[in-house]
């Protein structure tokens, strides 16, 4: 338990800062501190028994059927590490109480450097390599925000998001990796992987695995190639730099590269992938350091050149080059933190890090300098302290170690690595300290207050106690994590004076003289370096990433257009071709069925309908003609139903067309009454291939299908059986659809509600104050209009044609059980028969006659529906159980009473009230556009004594 | 009461016999459906049929409904000589004025509405004043003659039913 | 017998009315043509129901041939309001 | 008895057929759209008319049911033919005709088609109704 | 009479997809509709072809057409009717807020406004 | 015993919709306490739902008390509940969203029209019918025009003229593929079907085969699968932005119902269909994540990057689905679980953005926003959900997914892991343009607006629920895979409904 809560402790301090904020920024910082402080010391707790060589381990169910769990675990290397991360940690955030300044928000900062803080705590402790990526990521995450801390600086968003996306690549392949890993092995546990070295290097997957292990590892740390986002990291506060950049982010590679060491190193993939990117990145990132005037962006490529050294000491794959990368890391760790605290107190106080206008600081600030001396006198390998101590044996290894046939470029390019590690260390202090007062600084610099150096001063003290008394010091940690890293027991022996004759003592000579050489002819140096082009990081990056970005917009917005044409044809290429390919690759067998003779009529009617059909194709242009045609297919289509004994099915389609013809007038009135030409021939010819390819398919389907059986018995045996005995009803079709299937119709004429409530309630946005509304107020009508608009004879027949009508509505209705008709059509039979009147008279004028609240209607309708399928509840059966009676009343004839009736009813209201509904949208439109209301029933009226001559008698004209 | 419970006693009857027509069966049942639906439907309906028209003499009315069946009997065959037997060029249409003295909306309908379905004439239209009726000829030789044809056959027995 | 072929003569009579009609409708001239094509043509289409249920002795067909006049004469005075003047239930 | 009834019925079709395609063929051969107005309003009445009475009668004298509803779409067709025609002249005098090609009213006023002031007659209510 | 039906369906789908294709809202609501009537009227013909056998229970019938398919139908046209609708009322709702009644749209220029 | 409540998600709000129209419609705050608790109430329904699926392996519910396969059932199973229960949160957060932010007020029958949503989507859910799934699904969809279009404007009407035209044709291939299934197999409900199809002769095996693939492929639709993905970004990017957060489950009915037929009537082992689907199935899902992802990285709009990152979820999805087994399925399930709530998440802080900036273009950036901080913090954190990060369960899901597939393993965790990269760059660029740059752009004083506290809360609520379920990623995969077992097995959903012998 007690790993889990220091892994969870600094997420649970990054919660505190935001709300200690308001106490001031000193029980901010204690705050945070604490925590931290806490979690170091149940490490410390849990240290004895580690240091003994045990693991402790807690263990936490979390996904055991993707085999990620919280599992947690304790060695040396895991102490090692944890123990750098909350000890600097602890000084970070005393060093950032001072550095940052009033403005900065401090809580944002403390919160999102604890976050930092747990998820590399999680790395190093995790015992499943899920949850370490897991952690993994968050630390991309939670560095990109410290990053880019200072939003209103351009190189922090690009520095962040540049250090994001590398490591967040490397991290993505490392998941990559790690699930290859944990397939081998058939374990996601880190304890159970150790133990599979033989199993894991002799699988087909190893070298994929280790390849994408190693690209997260080699981001993260920062490796060639993936060395460039560093630098620009270096935007981040200092504190930041110092943390994540020195001591802890940059080395969670390293972390993992050791931590796997046991079952990825040995082989000579690893040292020759490994192995060489540490030589080369240690190389090539020392000489950078020497010529980059920024004091961070320095210390920056310093540290990759470390990290480099300390992964070509991994990259070895021997227990003694590994222990002296663990002892490197601890080295590091210290003078390295050190140094970037010293620049940042420098920078702090002087206002700039650029060598080039410092030097001289020496006397101005006296403790400074001493703490960047020692720890920077160390990173050059100076003796005795401790850096000296791991490059003197880090060179005996190289010198020992052959690259492939060659036994000497090893060691000769490490020699040339520290050589640079020297020039930059000295040329850090010179150009810093040394040298006269100057009195152009950006700002008077002295010493700050202890608050601000102690933590530099405690790790320069380190630097020296370990440099002095190494085996006391730090050897018994070495060994713990080295065995760790190694799996067999370490037992390091670290000594000043290796002797005479240890090649190590000479290397180190050579890199020291040539180092202070190179220094010497700095300048020389220096304007050759900046004469030679260099592809400069971030301009590479933006070369790749930015390009990418607006080629992906340019393909997402070129696709993704808004043409709704091009969508349709491929949709309907990509159906077909599917389709073709679904039956192409199954067996068909020619159905058998026997064909109906063609007789007279239904020919003729065929013929229509491929007339009409082809004309509406050819004159679609003309609106209204396509409306006539339409109304001429709907009728074919009518009688194609009536034909094929589908009389409920004629009687709907006509109905539903008649309806939908009249809105599509409705529309029409305000739209343009002429479609334009707008496409090429070529296009309209592509258009009709496209069309016609479908077309053939759905011919051929049909054709297939209607020659062919039903392979099973259909399930319409039972509704045939059943309609009368258990439905009550001889339509089958009707009791079908208020029984059997009534729950189909009560959807659907919720769909019919709500078109209503979708129309009514976009008429309403049309209709309020806008460029809509502003467009019916100035609307013209494009066609000259006829005189009287409400002609006498249609009003005077609608008087009797209405009620007529309303009642044939309420026939169709009621027989609908037992004979053709139903709740659906005679609801749309009545709405027709109300748009009769509302064209005989005028929509606003038959309303005001008469008003119903069509919204009424249609909820009632709807509520009836349900409140019959709800009603069986109460009979304790389920929804929509209908029963019916017949009864016999005297002196009536025995009459059927159905609860499907009621149901009917339901969906007669809403077809009902949706229909009227839609309309009066239409006709509140139009009334917008300033069409009036008429008073009277129609125009011309001789027995009212209103007609023109009444009028001229009585001079009104 | 009864003139509220049957607000168009004529169109309450046409409904009950419409009714009786639709189910196409005689039973009692649908004799009071009918009763109920010819007293509903007017009611609901009444709103829009504000001064409804007396028919004062229902005999002379049977008489005109008789006449004009047969009218259009004989209008369907002289239609069909002229469209069969015709050239184009000795077919002579017309457009005729006809001035009538009905007033009342649903007589003048009635006028228009016969004038359409007998001999080869269609009303296309009415003056502003509703005083004069547009008739198109299909063949007129003489358009006197059938304007007053109109008058005398039609508009007259209109004038008793209606006024 | 005599009556099927009574019945056949009327099938293909107005079938062949409706045949006219079409052939009319994209010839016409004008939109009212055009209008009272597709109005003739509801009207063949109505007798050929009725004579239909002639043949198969059902009554069944009754509805349709109402709800079709019903319909044609809608649509015939809807489209032809619309080409008066736009708004067919201003 | 029967033997009579089907003649009838048959002479019945036969009537229907012949002016049912005598409409549709005066909508063919006529000259102008006001003349082609008369034949199928006319013409397909009478022949929908046939075929409906001989539906009936089929129905009383084969079946042996009293099938009046035919009668009903009868009448309707009867009742909404005039309306038809009115509109559909209306319409071809609105978008073809030229007034100065009409004869005048003779009572001074215009016919209602071209009358463009006539819904001043009318009286009208300009504010919008709240639903 | 089952090569007319599939004939005519295909016809029906291709007039139906041709307008779809077209670049103006009402060509493309028409051939809404059309495809709607095509496959309404598979929909039936998956019943197969059945003539002068309604699906009306009478204990003399000789046999039935499918009532499933044609209940199925029902509901399908009432839905299609209710979506013809409101694309009807949208689209000229989009040409009344437009001034246009085009149907494709140019994302990249009319993207980014505030809802 | 029967229980009732299986309906319950389809008539509560049917009729809570009908009464709001009846009795509420002048009156917004009526309707939105009444909304409110309808959809609390649904809630409440939905967990007694899992609850039950929990305990009893399939449960049918015979509409009209009329055997299957000739009525039509409901049936709830483990998969059919935990949709009701992901529809029935995310209907809550979304509703207090469009409260807290006057959305429900800028047009008409908001409320109304989004309980006949919810009804829809519920009842697209439960049903055990195919046909009835049609219905359904046209409930929802219609329901979703009128939301989409919800306030009114130029772009949106022109955008929801597209959705509409689009679906009705995606529509129109459902009625062509369940009429062709009626018309070979001759039954409508679900499980008979998957019976009648191990059985079915030979020479359908064609036919039937074009049907399943016009099936899936509506499915498809609405799932925005490759190639017919390209509706989504216009239509979620112009829709409001709590309907476009509602619209984050509608997606997921496209995968449920490919999960639903996939595993029970067409899954691999069927002779008539073998692997024909999910070979269809598979490239299609790597694309469209692809698309997706690409799309996320050049979005012009914060609108079309939550509408991209959209597409890329159910190309994640998709490519789990597409596996068939088990094991994938429970992961495809994790996985819309997350990315339901995440995405919906994604769209309100759009809308959270957008109402308080000139624009929502990821080419120039404006000056702060109020709320600024608090609103990047919603954005970093979604972010991180969508992109599948850690510690939230995009990540979890993520690896799930990856695991499930791990036989594909080259070239699926290439792709996820490849789009992943796209994602995490697209999101890090607009976030930068969208909150960071603001501060470089001159004035620091951050605009005005006003607070919209229960939007707040609602965005928070959805991020919770993904930390709830990153917490509790164990007894959720316990559930989701005995969940995605039952769904391929199959066994218990066909004896829930009862088949008569031999039909
Ligand atoms: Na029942
Ligand atoms: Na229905």
């Amino acid at each position: 338990m007690s790993l889990a809560l220091i892994a969870a402790l600094p997420f649970l301090g990054a919660l505190l800062p935001g709300l200690m904020i308001r106490a001031g920024k000193n029980a901010c910082a204690a705050v945070t501190g604490s925590v931290t402080a806490l979690a170091l010391l149940l490490l410390g707790l849990n240290a004895p028994a580690v240091l003994r060589g045990e693991v402790v381990q807690t263990r936490i169910e979390w996904i055991p059927s993707l085999g990620l769990n919280a599992n947690f675990f304790l060695d040396g290397l895991g102490l090692l590490f944890a123990g750098l991360i909350l000890g600097i940690g602890l000084l970070i955030i005393l060093y950032a109480r001072f550095y940052l300044s009033k403005s900065d928000p401090m809580g944002q900062f403390y919160t999102y450097l604890m976050l930092f803080q747990g998820a590399m705590v999680g790395i190093v402790l995790s015992d499943n390599i899920l949850l370490l990526l897991i952690f993994w990521e968050l630390t991309s995450l939670s560095s990109f925000l410290l990053i880019g801390y200072w939003k209103h600086l351009p190189e922090g968003r690009q520095g962040a998001r540049m250090a994001l996306t590398v490591t967040g690549a490397g991290g993505l392949a490392m998941i990559a990796g790690m699930m290859i890993l944990g397939n081998i092995v058939g374990s996601y546990d880190l304890s159970v992987i150790l133990q599979n070295k033989e199993l894991i290097q002799a699988s087909d997957w190893y070298l994929p695995a280790l390849i994408l292990i190693l690209l997260g590892c080699f981001t993260k740390s920062a490796q060639f190639p993936f060395h460039f986002w560093l630098p620009h990291a270096m935007a981040a506060p200092t504190p930041v730099s110092a943390y994540l950049h020195s001591a802890t982010m940059v080395k969670a590679g390293l972390f993992l590269m050791a931590r796997m060491w046991p079952v990825l190193a040995g082989t000579p993939e690893w040292f020759y992938i490994v192995a060489t990117a540490g030589l080369v990145t240690m190389v090539m990132a020392a000489k950078i350091a020497l010529f980059k005037d920024d004091l961070k962006a320095l210390l920056a490529f310093s540290t990759v050149s470390h990290l480099g050294l300390i992964t070509m000491l991994l990259g070895f794959g021997t227990v003694e080059a590994a222990t002296v990368a663990v002892f490197h890391i601890i080295n590091h760790a210290t003078f390295k933190a050190a140094l970037f605290m010293s620049a940042g107190i420098v920078d702090h106080e002087a206002h700039t890090r650029d060598l080039k206008r410092l030097g001289g600081l020496r006397t101005l600030m006296p403790i400074t300098f001493t703490i960047a001396t020692v720890a920077a006198l160390s990173m050059a390998g100076i003796p005795p302290l401790n850096g000296f101590l791991s490059k003197e044996l880090m060179l005996e290894e190289a010198y020992h170690t052959a690259w492939g046939p060659n036994p000497w470029v090893m060691g000769l390019l490490a020699t040339i690595g520290a050589l640079f590690s020297v020039a930059y260390s000295f040329r850090f202090i010179a150009h810093t300290f040394l040298g006269p007062v100057r009195d152009d600084y950006p700002h008077k610099p002295h010493d700050p207050g202890f608050g601000m150096w102690a933590a530099p001063a405690f790790l320069a003290v380190l630097v020296i106690v370990i440099g002095l008394m190494p085996m006391t010091a730090s050897a018994w940690l070495v060994n713990a994590a080295a065995s760790a890293v190694t799996g067999e027991v370490v037992t390091a022996k670290i000594t000043h004076w290796h002797g005479l004759y240890a090649p190590a003592l000479w290397m180190s000579v050579a890199a020291v003289g040539g180092g202070l050489m190179l220094l010497g002819g700095h300048k020389r140096l220096m304007a050759l370096w900046n004469a030679t082009p260099r592809p400069e990081a971030k301009a590479i990056f933006d070369a790749i990433v930015e390009p990418f970005a607006a080629l992906s917009r340019r393909v997402t917005d070129a696709m993704h257009d808004g043409a709704m044409t091009r969508y349709v044809a491929i949709a309907t290429l990509a159906i077909v071709a599917a389709a073709y390919y679904g039956f192409r690759t199954g067996t068909h067998a020619a159905g058998t069925r026997e064909l109906m003779p063609v007789s007279i009529v239904p020919a003729m009617g065929w013929l229509a309908m491929v007339v009409a059909t082809v004309a509406i194709m050819v004159f679609h242009r003309n609106r209204l003609f396509t409306l006539v045609l339409v109304g001429i297919l709907g009728l074919m289509i009518a009688g194609t139903f009536a034909y094929f004994s589908a009389p409920d099915l004629a009687l709907t389609q006509i109905s539903v067309e008649v309806a939908a013809v009249m809105l599509m007038l409705l529309a029409l009135n305000f739209l343009p009454k002429q479609t334009p030409v707008e496409s090429s021939a070529p296009r309209r010819a592509w258009d009709l291939a496209v069309a016609g390819i479908a077309g053939i398919g759905v011919a051929a389907l049909s054709y297939a299908l209607m020659t062919r059986n039903f392979a099973y018995d259909s399930i319409a045996a039972y509704h045939i059986a059943n309609a009368k005995p258990g439905g009550g009803g001889t339509n089958i079709v009707n009791v079908i659809l208020v029984d059997f299937r009534g729950y189909d119709t009560f959807g659907e004429i919720i769909v019919l509600g709500i078109a209503a409530l979708v129309i009514y309630a976009l008429t309403e946005a049309l209709l309020r104050g806008g460029p809509a509304n502003d467009r019916l107020l100035a609307w013209k009508p494009d066609q000259k209009r006829a005189g009287d608009r409400h002609p006498m004879m249609l009003v005077v027949a609608t008087r009797l044609i209405l009620p007529v009508a309303l009642m044939v509505g309420v026939f169709i209705f009621l027989r609908g059980h037992n004979l053709p008709g139903g709740g659906f059509i005679a609801g749309l039979v009545v709405s027709i028969a109300l748009i009769m009147q509302y064209m005989a008279s005028g929509f606003a004028w038959t309303q005001r006659r008469q008003r119903f609240d069509y919204h009424a209607i249609i909820a009632a309708g709807v509520l009836i529906a349900a409140a019959t399928g709800i009603g069986s509840w109460l009979a304790g059966v389920p929804f929509m159980t209908t029963n019916f009676a017949y009864i016999t009343l005297w002196p009536l004839e025995t009459f059927e009473v159905a609860t499907a009736a009621i149901f009917d009813l339901g969906v007669f209201l809403t077809v009902l009230g949706a229909v009227m509904l839609t309309l009066a949208s239409l006709s509140r439109i139009a009334i917008r556009t300033g069409e009036t209301v008429n008073t009277q029933p129609f125009d011309i009226d001789p027995s009212e004594g209103r007609t023109l001559d009444d009028l001229d008698a009585k001079g009104a004209r | 009461m009864l003139q509220r419970l049957f607000p168009h006693p004529l169109l309450s009857l046409l409904l009950f016999v419409t009714w009786m027509l639709l189910v196409n069966t005689f039973k009692i049942g649908s004799l009071v459906m009918a009763g109920i639906l010819a007293t509903v439907i007017p009611l609901l309906t009444a709103a829009y049929w504000t001064n409804r028209p007396k028919v004062r003499n229902i005999p002379a009315f049977a008489a005109y409904v008789l006449l004009v069946l047969w009218d259009i009997i004989i209008a369907n065959i002289q239609v069909a000589k002229i469209i069969l037997f015709y050239r184009s060029d000795q077919i002579k249409s017309a457009w005729i004025p006809v001035p009538i003295d009905l007033k009342t909306p649903e007589a003048i309908t009635l006028l228009a509405g016969t004038i359409t379905m007998t001999p080869g004439t269609v009303t296309a239209d009415m003056s502003s004043c509703g005083r004069v009726l547009l008739i198109h000829s299909l063949h007129a030789p003489d358009p006197d003659a059938i304007r007053d044809d109109i008058k005398s056959r039609y508009e007259a027995r209109l004038k008793r039913i209606f006024e | 017998m005599i009556l099927d072929l009574a019945l056949n003569f009327a099938f293909v009579c107005f079938g062949l009315g409706l045949l006219l009609n079409l052939y009319r409708l994209f010839t016409a001239p004008g939109v009212p043509d055009r209008i009272l094509a597709l109005d003739t043509m509801v009207i063949n289409v109505i007798a050929i129901v009725m004579l239909f249920g002639i043949k198969l002795g059902t009554g069944m067909f009754f509805e349709i041939a109402l709800l079709f006049a019903m319909t044609g004469f809608i649509s015939t005075v809807a489209f032809c309001k619309f080409l008066l003047r736009g708004d067919i239930i201003e | 008895m029967l033997l009579i009834a089907e003649y009838l019925i048959a002479a019945l079709l036969v009537i229907g057929g012949i002016f049912a395609v005598i409409g549709s063929f005066g909508l063919l051969k006529l000259r102008d759209t006001m003349q082609r107005l008369h034949a199928p309003t006319k013409a397909t009445t009478v022949g929908v008319g046939s075929a409906l009475i001989a539906s009936m009668a089929y129905f009383w004298l084969f079946q042996g049911v009293i099938s009046w509803h035919e009668l009903l779409i009868t009448l309707f067709l009867l009742l909404t033919a005039p309306i038809t025609a009115n509109f559909l002249a209306k319409a071809q005098m609105h978008l073809a005709i030229a007034e100065k090609d009409l004869p005048p009213s003779g009572v001074g006023t215009q016919w209602a088609t071209y009358d463009e002031e006539l819904r001043t007659v009318a009286p009208t209510l300009e504010d919008q109704p709240k639903s | 009479m089952e090569l007319l039906l599939a004939s005519a369906l295909g016809l029906l789908t291709t007039a139906g997809l041709y307008l779809i294709l077209r670049k103006r809202t009402f060509p493309v609501i028409v051939g809404l509709t059309l495809i709607s009537y095509a496959v309404n009227v598979f929909i039936f013909i998956s019943g197969r072809l059945v003539s002068g056998l309604p699906p009306i229970y009478n204990p003399a019938a000789a046999g039935y057409a499918d009532p499933l398919p044609q209940a199925l139908v029902l509901t399908a046209i009432v839905i299609s009717f209710g979506m013809t609708a409101v694309i009807v009322m949208m689209a000229l709702g989009a040409f009344i807020e437009s001034g246009d009644d085009k149907v494709d749209m140019n994302d990249k220029d009319e993207a980014g406004t505030t809802k | 015993m029967m229980s009732h409540w299986i309906i319950a998600p389809v008539i509560l709000p049917a009729v809570m919709g009908a009464l709001l129209v009846l009795l509420m419609r002048g009156d917004l705050l009526l309707q939105r306490i009444f909304s409110t608790a309808a959809t609390v109430g649904l809630l409440g329904i939905a967990i007694a739902l899992v609850w039950g699926a929990t305990q009893t392996p399939a449960e049918v519910y015979f509409l009209g008390n009329w055997p299957a396969p000739f009525g039509i059932v409901l049936v709830l199973d483990r998969l059919s509940a935990l949709m009701v229960l992901l529809t029935a949160l995310l209907a809550i957060a979304v509703q207090l969203y469009a409260i807290g932010s006057n959305w429900d007020a800028r047009g008409r029958h908001f409320h109304a029209l989004f309980q006949f949503q919810l009804m829809g989507i519920c009842g697209a859910f439960l049903t055990g019918d195919a046909f009835n799934l049609f219905v359904f699904f046209e409930v929802l969809l219609i329901a979703s025009y009128g939301l989409m279009i919800h306030g009114g404007g130029k772009d949106r009407l022109r955008a929801g003229v597209q959705y509409v035209a689009y679906n009705l044709i995606g529509s129109t291939l459902f009625l062509f593929a369940l009429a062709t299934i009626y018309g070979i197999t001759g039954t409508l409900n679900i499980a008979d079907l998957a019976v009648k199809v191990q059985t079915l002769p030979e020479g359908e095996m064609a036919l039937f085969r074009v049907a399943a693939v016009m099936l899936i492929l509506v499915f498809a639709v609405k799932g925005a699968l490759v190639p017919l993905q390209f509706w989504l970004p216009g239509t979620y990017a112009n829709a409001p932005g709590p309907v476009a957060a509602l619209f984050a489950v509608m997606t997921k009915i496209g995968a449920y119902a490919v999960i639903r037929f996939g595993a029970l009537v067409l899954p691999p082992e069927t002779a008539a269909t073998g692997t024909l689907i999910a070979d269809l199935l598979m490239p299609a899902a790597i694309v469209t994540l692809l698309v997706g992802a690409v799309g996320v990285l050049g979005a012009s709009t914060f609108g079309r990057l939550a509408a991209f990152a959209a597409i890329a979820s159910m190309g994640t999805a998709f490519i789990a689905i597409a596996a068939f087994t088990p094991q994938a399925t429970a992961a495809a399930l994790y996985y819309i679980i997350h990315s339901t709530l995440a995405g919906a998440a994604l769209f309100l802080i759009a809308d959270l953005v957008a109402s308080r900036r000139a624009h929502d273009r990821l080419t120039e950036a404006l000056p702060p926003i109020a709320g600024t901080g608090l609103i990047a913090g919603l954005f970093m954190a979604t972010g991180i959900a969508v992109a599948g990060m850690p510690p939230l369960s995009g990540f979890i899901g993520k690896l799930l997914v990856m695991e499930a597939l791990r036989d594909q393993a080259a070239l699926i965790w290439s792709v996820i892991l490849g789009a992943s990269l796209l994602i995490i760059l697209g999101f890090a660029r607009a976030g930068s343009t969208l909150f960071w740059k603001a501060h470089a752009s001159g004035s620091r004083e951050p605009a005005t607006h006003r607070p919209e506290g229960l939007a707040f809360v609602a965005t928070f609520g959805l991020l919770a629920g993904l930390v709830v379920l990153t917490v509790f990623s164990g007894p959720v995969m316990t559930w989701l895979e005995e969940a995605a077992r039952l769904a391929h097995d199959g066994a218990d959903y066909i004896a829930a409904n009862r088949l008569p012998e031999g039909n």
